[in-house]
């Protein structure tokens, strides 16, 4: 608390005081004075002003006609982000941005190797609720993978409510969208991203991991784990299994869909009252 | 022609009498004034009806525009006791209206009875009246009613300031919030007030000054 | 109008109707033009206040009902009409009712002694401006049972301060129209307007000036400083910014206005706007000539006329033509000037409204009164009124003399006036805090 | 006006008016509505000068001048009289006539 000189104390809190001539008589000068800068403004605003630095001229973006220049650390709503190449998700499910998110929007579930039952880093089903997301963009900040960052776009409204809360097929963007929008925010953690991307790849079986809405590429993969499979088959000289693959990567994505919206919000709910019950025991304990 | 003026006039009194009526027994003291300022119409368009313009302009301008807000303005300054369910007359009110019925006979009888009034006969139809107006008026305020003109002019003053004086409340019973320019002063002029009380020497305040572009002074 | 109309029907057309036949329709028909006139300068007005006030602001405003938002005033007005229209539950019905009627109603009557051009007023009362105040003085009491009527305490304060608003500042209107009332010697506007014939200086004046319709009162000091006086006043009885303080939406919700709703609160908003047009309008007039302008004057005489009943009727319709182009021309540009003035000034506090209005306005036109006064002696008067001064002199000379000894006395006045009125200011503020001081809070 | 409506018609309604102004303030508890009462009665004289005025001596201006003054002096009595209202209200906190009956706050 250190006061500066310019700074007083009186009953209603410190106030900085600035001392004007403000006892001259101006006679209705100051007066015409303020009028000839609201004259200028109404002269200039003939003119369009685009440049956000200047204060004179229109500055209205007639929107439907003409699109707004978004800046590119514009943030409106969290995507996740794919590889193009590869078709792999960034995400590999480390709940940090669950745990940061300040509304709790964010929900997902770990994917899980259908042979062995453990956890993969990959994700199965991740909801964000855009209804209640405030756009603070804390997720993008804390994650360490660079799987979610914030999105431009800014047309969502709807009168569904329900498709507000958003599931990983619609969440999920290519990293040449992002790269597009912005382009050197993703250079600056491109490398370290699709390095990452890279190890977590290989430790990821099956199709777990893959976009879903890339069937292209799911198909590929299961051809090439087809081909692996075969390989190994041959090699083995056993009977030639049947590939276990697909059956057993089919409840992967099938399962965040099969919710209905009752099963949902039992969730939510259910997530919500852990969360309050975990915020008392920490406000009790403290 | 006749008949409508008749009919026009009818309906002013009878406008006049029932606002005026009303002024005196309404309970609500607000619909009262009300009711007066609508009065004050009725003897406007009568006055027009007499060919006084300029007086009818004067009473909606004195009447209409001054005195029922100013009538209103106390009502409302009053507010607390104006409401309904308040006793509005005296309770000796029976008597006050056998006295004023018997002041209206008394006044009307000889009237009616004996109707002397020597009205000049009609001017031939065709033959425009000459009618004092605005710039006659003005002419005989400075000229045979100056002395008349301006003791009222002295009685408006005098009731002006009379006005201001009466109903003038004392500053320190004011309540306002002080800007914090002015709570800068208060604090200032305070300890001002203490410094000539203890003698001893305080340093000068440091003050701010904001450094002004040379364009603006 | 009579006199169009008789000429048309009982000249032209020949159908001999009785005069009480043609007084009616002529009646009717310019009642008939102010009822419509009147809303549709409402309309206008507030298209022309959003979209100026939007440049100012550097936005576009209102531009997508029709082409430039032309149609935005229709579309606002259909809203309105299709709103419910709520009436508080602890409100007095009946004054609720009628405050909306009493506020529009003087606004329509004062058109009634608006010329719009030459021959062209719809009565020309001798006592017109009186009447044209007195009128306006009416509203007030519709704006009292509106926020009395309404039972809530941001009504009767916006009431309260409208009123208390409007009653002071009829004053300064008054008295610096008088000034000009004693310059022309008459009340009807119609002789005010005819003074102001000539080019800068007035034809009554200094006679042999040319017509050109530019004799207006504002190019004399007596004018001009009655014109600022009666400007800032209008400001004030139109409740404009930065007077605004009665309905000032971030203390008191809406004034008066906040328990309307519908086409009531739509009847005070056409109100307030026909007010402010007939404000910017009497400005004009009294000030700028209305309807005079070049031109006008000599199209005028071509016409039929009283002195000249053989005159061309083609020349009447063009002078009325260029005459309406002109008033609305200056109108509109007092308009601007008043949502210029909401552009750069923020709102005034109640007691420097007050202050403003008693201590600064009423002296500075009491003293232009004085010089409205010897502005008359030095132009008109003669030994017979005991003007022994001028005895001899030139017209010119008069005029000269008139016109300096005014600007002095005006100058003067107002140098002095702002010097002493800041003063009295800044001694006030001091005296309250010391005040303070000494009850010791 | 002058042949279609009688002066008695225009000074019975005058008196009338006087009647009813002069039973408000004398029965109004009120001392705005007394106020309002004796508002009454200057109107209906005014309506009486004005009556006289037009229907004998049109052509001088005594009579309305003699209105004005008397709208004048209403004015100012009114001023003062709901000047004093408020004084008195402000003092005794009411403003019926028959509370008021210290001479001693």
């Amino acid at each position: 608390m250190t006061a500066s000189p310019f700074e007083i104390e009186i009953p209603r809190g410190r106030v900085i005081e600035v001392q004007r001539d403000d006892t001259r008589v101006r006679r209705g000068t100051g007066l015409l004075r303020g009028m000839a800068v609201i004259w200028k403004h109404w002269k200039e605003s003939f003119k369009l002003n685009r440049s956000y630095s200047q204060i004179h001229g229109t500055f209205t973006i007639e929107y439907p006609e003409e699109r707004p220049r978004i800046p590119e650390a514009y943030r409106n709503m969290p995507i996740l982000l794919y590889d193009d190449e590869t078709g792999h998700e960034l995400c590999t499910s480390c709940f940090q941005c669950e745990r940061i998110c300040p509304p709790q929007v964010i929900h997902m579930t770990q994917a899980k190797d259908p042979a062995t039952g453990k956890p993969v880093p990959a994700v199965a089903e991740f909801i964000i609720e855009y209804d209640a997301c405030m756009s603070c963009g804390f997720c993008a900040e804390v994650c360490p993978f660079d799987a979610i960052k914030m999105d431009h776009e800014f047309e969502l409204s709807t009168d569904d409510h329900l498709r507000l809360t958003v599931h990983k097929e619609q969440l999920l963007r290519p990293i040449s969208y992002y790269a597009h929008i912005a382009p050197t925010m993703w250079a600056e953690v491109r490398e370290g991203a699709l390095k990452k991307l890279q190890g977590n790849i290989r430790r990821r079986p099956d199709v777990i991991g893959l976009a879903p809405q890339l069937t292209e590429k799911i198909a590929a993969r299961r051809a090439e784990l087809a081909a692996q499979a075969a390989q190994a088959a041959q090699a083995a000289a056993a009977t030639p299994a049947p590939p276990a693959a697909p059956a057993a990567a089919a409840p992967a994505p099938a399962e965040g869909r099969k919710l209905t919206p009752e099963e949902k919000a039992a969730k939510l709910a259910a997530i919500r009252a852990a969360n309050a019950a975990k915020k008392q025991q920490s406000g009790d304990g403290s | 022609m006749e008949v409508v003026v008749q009919v026009v006039f009818g309906l002013i009194a009878l406008f006049i009498l029932v606002a005026a009526a009303m002024v005196v027994s309404v309970r609500n003291v607000i619909h009262s004034a009300l009711w007066l300022i609508a009065c004050f119409f009725g003897v406007g368009a009568l006055y027009l009806l007499l060919q006084a313009e300029f007086l009818a302009v004067v009473q909606v301008l004195v009447y209409v525009g001054a005195v029922s807000v100013l009538i209103l303005f106390a009502i409302m300054l009053t507010r607390q006791i104006s409401g309904e369910g308040v006793r509005q007359l005296t309770s000796r009110w029976p008597v006050v209206l056998v006295v004023t019925v018997l002041l209206f006979a008394t006044v009307m009888a000889p009237t009616l009875i004996n109707q002397q009034w020597n009205v000049p006969p009609a001017p031939p139809l065709g033959t425009p009246e000459p009618i004092a107006g605005p710039a006659e008026l003005g002419r005989g305020f400075v000229n045979e009613f100056l002395i008349q003109f301006q003791v009222v002019g002295v009685l408006l003053t005098v009731a002006l300031i009379g006005a201001i004086v009466i109903a003038f409340e004392e500053r320190a019973r004011r309540r306002r919030v002080l800007t914090l320019a002015e709570e800068l002063e208060l604090k200032r002029l305070r300890e001002r007030a203490t410094q000539t009380e203890t003698p001893e020497p305080v340093e000068a305040e440091p003050v701010a000054r904001e450094t002004r572009p040379a364009s603006e002074g | 109008m009579y006199d169009m109309l008789a000429a048309l029907i009982n000249g032209t057309l020949g159908w001999g109707w009785p005069e009480w036949a043609l007084n009616l329709l002529s009646y009717i028909l310019v009642v008939t033009i102010v009822l419509v006139v009147a809303p549709l300068q409402m309309l206008f007005f507030t298209y022309y206040e959003r979209r100026v006030i939007a440049r100012m602001q550097d936005r576009v405003g209102p531009n997508r009902v029709g082409p430039e938002g032309i149609w935005q005033p229709i579309a606002d007005g259909v809203k309105m009409f299709t709103k419910e229209d709520i009436v508080p539950q602890a409100a007095d019905r009946i004054v609720h009712f009628l405050a909306p009627c009493v506020v529009v109603a003087p606004t329509v009557l004062m058109f009634a002694v608006v010329p719009w051009g030459p021959g062209m007023v719809p009565v020309d009362l001798p006592t017109g401006l009186l009447f044209f105040f007195a009128i306006s003085s009416i509203s007030a009491v519709g704006l009292m049972m509106a926020g009395w009527a309404s039972n809530n305490k941001f009504s009767l304060l916006g009431a309260m301060r409208a009123v208390a608003q409007m009653v002071s500042y009829e004053i300064p209107a008054v008295l610096s129209l008088i000034a000009i009332v004693i310059v022309v010697g008459s009340l009807s506007i119609n002789d005010i307007i005819a003074y102001q014939t000539g080019l800068i200086v007035s034809n009554r004046d200094l006679p042999g000036i040319p017509d050109l319709g530019l004799g207006w009162f504002v190019f004399t000091p007596v004018g001009f400083v009655a014109f600022i006086a009666f400007f800032i006043a209008a400001l004030a009885e139109g409740e404009r910014t930065p007077f605004d303080i009665p309905e000032a939406d971030s203390e008191i919700v809406a004034g008066y206005m906040t328990e309307y709703s519908g086409m009531k609160f739509g009847l005070f908003y056409l109100a307030q706007y026909v007010l402010n047009f007939l404000l910017c309008a009497i400005t004009a007039i009294i000030f700028f000539g209305g309807w005079q302008g070049p031109g006008v004057g000599w199209l005028y005489a071509q016409g039929i006329t009283p002195e000249n009943p053989n005159g061309n009727g083609l020349f009447n319709v063009l002078a009325g033509v260029l005459g309406v182009f002109y008033f609305l021309l200056k109108t509109y540009l007092f308009f601007f000037v008043m949502v210029w003035l909401r552009g750069a000034l923020p709102r005034l506090r109640i007691d420097q409204l007050m202050d403003f209005g008693w201590k600064f306005l009423i002296p500075l036109t009491l003293a232009n009164l004085f010089s409205a006064a010897l502005w008359v002696a030095f132009t008109r008067w003669g030994p017979a009124e005991g003007m022994l001064i001028t005895v001899g002199w030139s017209p010119v000379l008069r005029w000269l003399a008139a016109f300096v000894v005014t600007l002095a006395i005006n100058l003067g006045v107002y140098l002095w006036l702002t010097r002493v009125y800041a003063a009295s200011q800044a001694e006030r503020r001091r005296a309250e805090l010391e005040e303070l001081i000494a009850a010791g809070s | 006006m002058l042949n279609a409506v009688p002066l008695p018609a225009v000074l019975t309604l005058a008196a009338a008016l006087f009647c009813i102004g002069l039973f408000g303030a004398l029965s109004r508890r009120n001392l705005i509505g007394v106020l309002m009462g004796v508002e009454l009665m200057l109107n209906a004289v005014n309506i009486n000068l004005v009556a006289f005025w037009r229907y004998f001596e049109p052509r001088y201006i005594t009579g309305q001048t003699f209105a004005i003054f008397i709208i004048a002096v209403a004015a100012a009595e009114a001023a003062v009289g709901l000047a004093m209202v408020i004084a008195v209200y402000r003092h005794y906190v009411t403003v019926n006539a028959d509370e008021v009956d210290q001479l001693r706050g």
